[in-house]
């Protein structure tokens, strides 16, 4: 059954250091509020999943020490510039990166929504990134000859960390068109998620509805959580907050200016609604 | 007169016309404006998918789709960028130096290493066409540029268009050849821009410049179509405002949440 | 570019003689005018495929003459009994039968959707279904020790032909929660669809209906067809026609009964209109 | 007085008791009342996924949900039945005879060859228990009973519950062993009816019979809640008529589709 926390923190709770989180982009729908309550808790060595790729999330997760390794496509601050912190703690080795490709994410989490050991996928071979993967490996096309392609094993994350619009009270999500939302709640053992809004309506009830909804079945636990999206904001619902991403890059740019950043706009406020407000 | 992104857009469209679905991914607002100018005058043959729009975005089975369907063969162009782009056509999106403590690093492949071998026409791009970029050997491959025989590629690098220029890709050579120089530009300053080797004829052509019938296209209804998902790439080019924040939103963004769903 | 046709035999005129002919069960969306047109035209060695499983379309299809083998998980007229052109065509060995499991065939259009040349799935091993399906392999785990699955070819019909309630002008078509029309279409080369209704209004442009809508991108030909699921019925718009139902596998109890039932309610109407209105 | 039927939901449920997920195929009037009376004393941790439901089915990823989700572990029962079972709880979903010519064609394995390997929890079901059905060796098998060591194997069958008795089977015996007999029948008249050898108690215990308890809740709630997917069997069973019949379509069916749209 699905559980209704009191808070983010609470969410937060709900990870434990170590855990594997898949988090989606910037432009799907991002828990931060969740990811300040994981940063005021101080959450440590964990393994980030970008869903294909991760942005202010992930730059602000590593900034605060919470990151020990991170699989992603990319990790991108999009037009805002280079994620500061990210690149930081490449450049000295903080973080253990395993570049991937954005199919191979999807691909890897295909396998484990199919409990299947591995996905084969076309491409990659060639590239670099197949090279860094000692994860990964080729194998011949049973169907076909000399025809050789990689296999990826399955990705099962820990934890899938998201954001939507609405629930209802049964623990229903409605995601409408993020379907990579879905698969992230298919393959992962838990899934937490803060919503803008609780409905006293069934979303299965209304094909219109149902169609984007995720069951509670794959739903662990879910606190409200009005604008918890800020400041990357939630498409159809509030823009980014741009001068507040502009700010927040310019401030990473430094550990002072991060850990100033951290103080002003995460540690000193509980409820998230103080800030984004 | 025209302003550079203006010819660059008008040369890559002109590379697009006649395909059926062009796909534009994240970042790419002179690739957008140039699968929108072709689109414009493809009088509705041609369909664009572009990442961030909603308008010109019709997928609805989340981020695997963009994947699936150039694997379905459903994608015939594509653009990728490099912070190194080689001589064979290798694309580098991750860092400069030893990849695990790098001197730069970039915010990775994206879909690069798998886009370059399914969608059959690949057009690298880049505003920054100097020795540090177009290098002789990329320190990671993101994607490479050819593959030996037996890989299934039915995709690949179809030409290169710089702030300089723009090349073909031959893959039976592995090579770049030079097309046509921007005006302003010569073989010469080509060459010494480059870090790798390519083909080029003794007087390559200048690349023909945008009509005032493109330039009208473009600084009207392809800049106010871009203008949706790039705003300061459209105020910027053609001081064109984003014509109306609704069309970025669903039209009842206005109500609450719980309105929409009652 | 999707293409309005004018009638359901225009539609069934897109279906060449020999194809392989993807089509959806008797509880998701049937184009079943569809299927009348093609027996209408006397349509020959179709290879049927059931996502995953088939029902009165198959066995008219097959009593009809039309088909020269079949792919599924099961021919099955549910409640109504067992299907008896069916049985009749396996037992006179009329009809090649590639006995599947319902997993199987989804897997087998996902490797298709993705552009992988096969899937491997679970279970199956041990079962006299893998024992008759000679394009079916198993390999070892490459990311395990002794460890054998199945592998299962990419499955990709030449067509998917099925009926929905919404399309718009664009040829974007409405299934709500049917998202099997949506994999089948992804994973065919042409999709052919028969709707109720056509909406002047962008099925797109709503997140609520872009949820359930398969982008017009896939979608080769559409024709309206109003009441064209019947009389299998089409769920939350008007239920099977159970008496005729009835009728028809007490009819097709025997070939001359089949080719009366022919006659009577397939060859007799050009137009679909007549009999199920 | 109870109806066999009746018996059987009741048996069957208690086997679901404490389960958090029990999915129900096509064609499973018993086994999905049992599911329902199970869910229906169970305060609301028990989830019952049934086939044809609108309200007792939450799937919204298309046909393959239910096999994806019980391949992740999320589905700890299910029922499969058999036109033949063996003693090695074999199942026959396909026919009689040789396979290109059968004497015998039923419509087909449907998932069985996946689910029985998945779900931890599998019970057979079957109205016929009789030598033609309880066969010493299924003609086709459609999913075997057990598998050799190194075969991924978390599910399988649990029991065989029929209209004579009750068997559990033991995957490491790779026998069924009879648990229980119904009122009226005993040891000779199962094995008498039945193809396979099996182990059994010298005088095996009898089928407990419903309570007042259940039977009210059967007849009431469950009844109700059953009659949404299998009208006819609520009515032959207990004389209930659907409910509703708004229940098993969305609430604006009678406004045209259009209006639903606009």
């Amino acid at each position: 059954m699905t559980e209704f926390l009191d808070s983010v923190d609470d969410l937060a709770g709900q990870i434990p250091d170590g855990s594997r989180v898949a988090v989606p982009p910037d432009y799907s729908g991002c828990a931060m509020a969740v990811v300040r309550a994981l940063i005021r808790r101080g959450a440590r060595a964990l393994d980030l999943l970008g869903v294909p790729q991760v942005g202010f999330q992930g730059d602000m997760l590593i900034g605060a020490g919470c990151v020990a390794a991170v699989e992603t496509a990319a990790l991108t601050l999009g037009e805002y510039g280079p994620a500061p912190r990210f690149i930081q703690a490449i450049k000295s080795a903080q973080i253990r990166m395993r570049d991937s490709t954005c199919p191979a994410i999807h691909a890897g989490l295909q396998a484990a929504e199919k409990g299947i050991p591995f996905m084969p996928l076309r491409g990659i071979l060639g590239s670099d990134v197949l090279v860094h993967r000692d994860d990964w490996k080729t194998i011949g096309n049973p169907f076909g000859d000399d025809d050789r392609l990689v296999v990826l094993p399955a990705i099962r994350p820990d934890v899938a960390l998201f954001h939507a619009a609405l629930a209802d009270r049964a623990g229903n999500i409605w995601i409408g068109v993020r379907r990579e939302l879905m698969l992230m709640a298919h393959a992962s053992r838990q899934t937490l998620v803060s919503v803008e809004e609780i409905s006293d309506d069934d979303l299965l009830s209304d094909d219109r509805y149902a169609a984007g909804t995720i069951p509670s079945l794959y739903i662990s636990a879910i606190a409200q959580a009005p604008r918890g999206a800020w400041p990357v904001g939630l498409k159809g619902y509030y823009p980014p907050d741009a001068q507040h991403l502009k700010d927040y890059v310019a401030l990473a740019a430094t550990e002072d200016g991060f850990q100033n950043y951290v103080e002003t706009f995460i540690n000193a406020s509980r409820s998230d609604l103080d800030v984004s407000a | 007169m025209y302003r550079l992104e203006e010819l660059l857009i008008v040369t890559i469209a002109t590379m697009l016309d006649g395909l059926g679905h062009v796909a534009v991914g994240a970042a790419s607002p002179v690739p957008g404006a140039a699968a929108l100018l072709a689109r414009a005058r493809s009088q509705g043959s041609l369909r664009v998918s572009l990442l961030g729009s909603r308008r010109h975005n019709a997928f609805t089975d989340g981020g695997r789709e963009l994947f699936d369907c150039a694997a379905q063969g459903r994608i015939d162009a594509f653009f990728l960028g490099g912070a190194q782009i080689d001589g064979e056509a290798n694309i580098n999106l991750v860092g400069v130096g030893d990849y695990r403590q790098p001197k730069a690093r970039f915010p990775g492949s994206f879909g690069s290493s798998y886009l370059y071998f399914l969608v059959p026409r690949v057009i690298l791009f880049s505003l920054e066409h100097s020795p540090r970029v177009m290098v002789p050997k990329v320190d990671f491959i993101s994607a490479p540029g050819v593959s030996p025989e037996g890989v299934y590629r039915p995709g690949g690098p179809y030409a290169l268009v710089t702030n300089r220029c723009v090349f073909a890709f031959s893959r039976e050579a592995r090579r770049f050849r030079l097309l046509t120089v921007h005006p302003g530009e010569d073989l010469d300053s080509v060459r010494s821009n480059t870090g790798f080797d390519f083909d080029a004829p003794d007087a390559p052509p200048e690349t023909p410049t945008p009509s005032e019938a493109e330039l009208a296209l473009l600084r009207g209804r392809v800049g106010r179509e871009i203008a949706e998902v790039y705003p300061a790439f459209a105020k910027r080019q053609w001081n064109i405002e984003e014509v109306n924040g609704a069309e970025r939103q669903p039209a009842s963004t206005e109500e609450s949440i719980g309105a929409r769903f009652h």
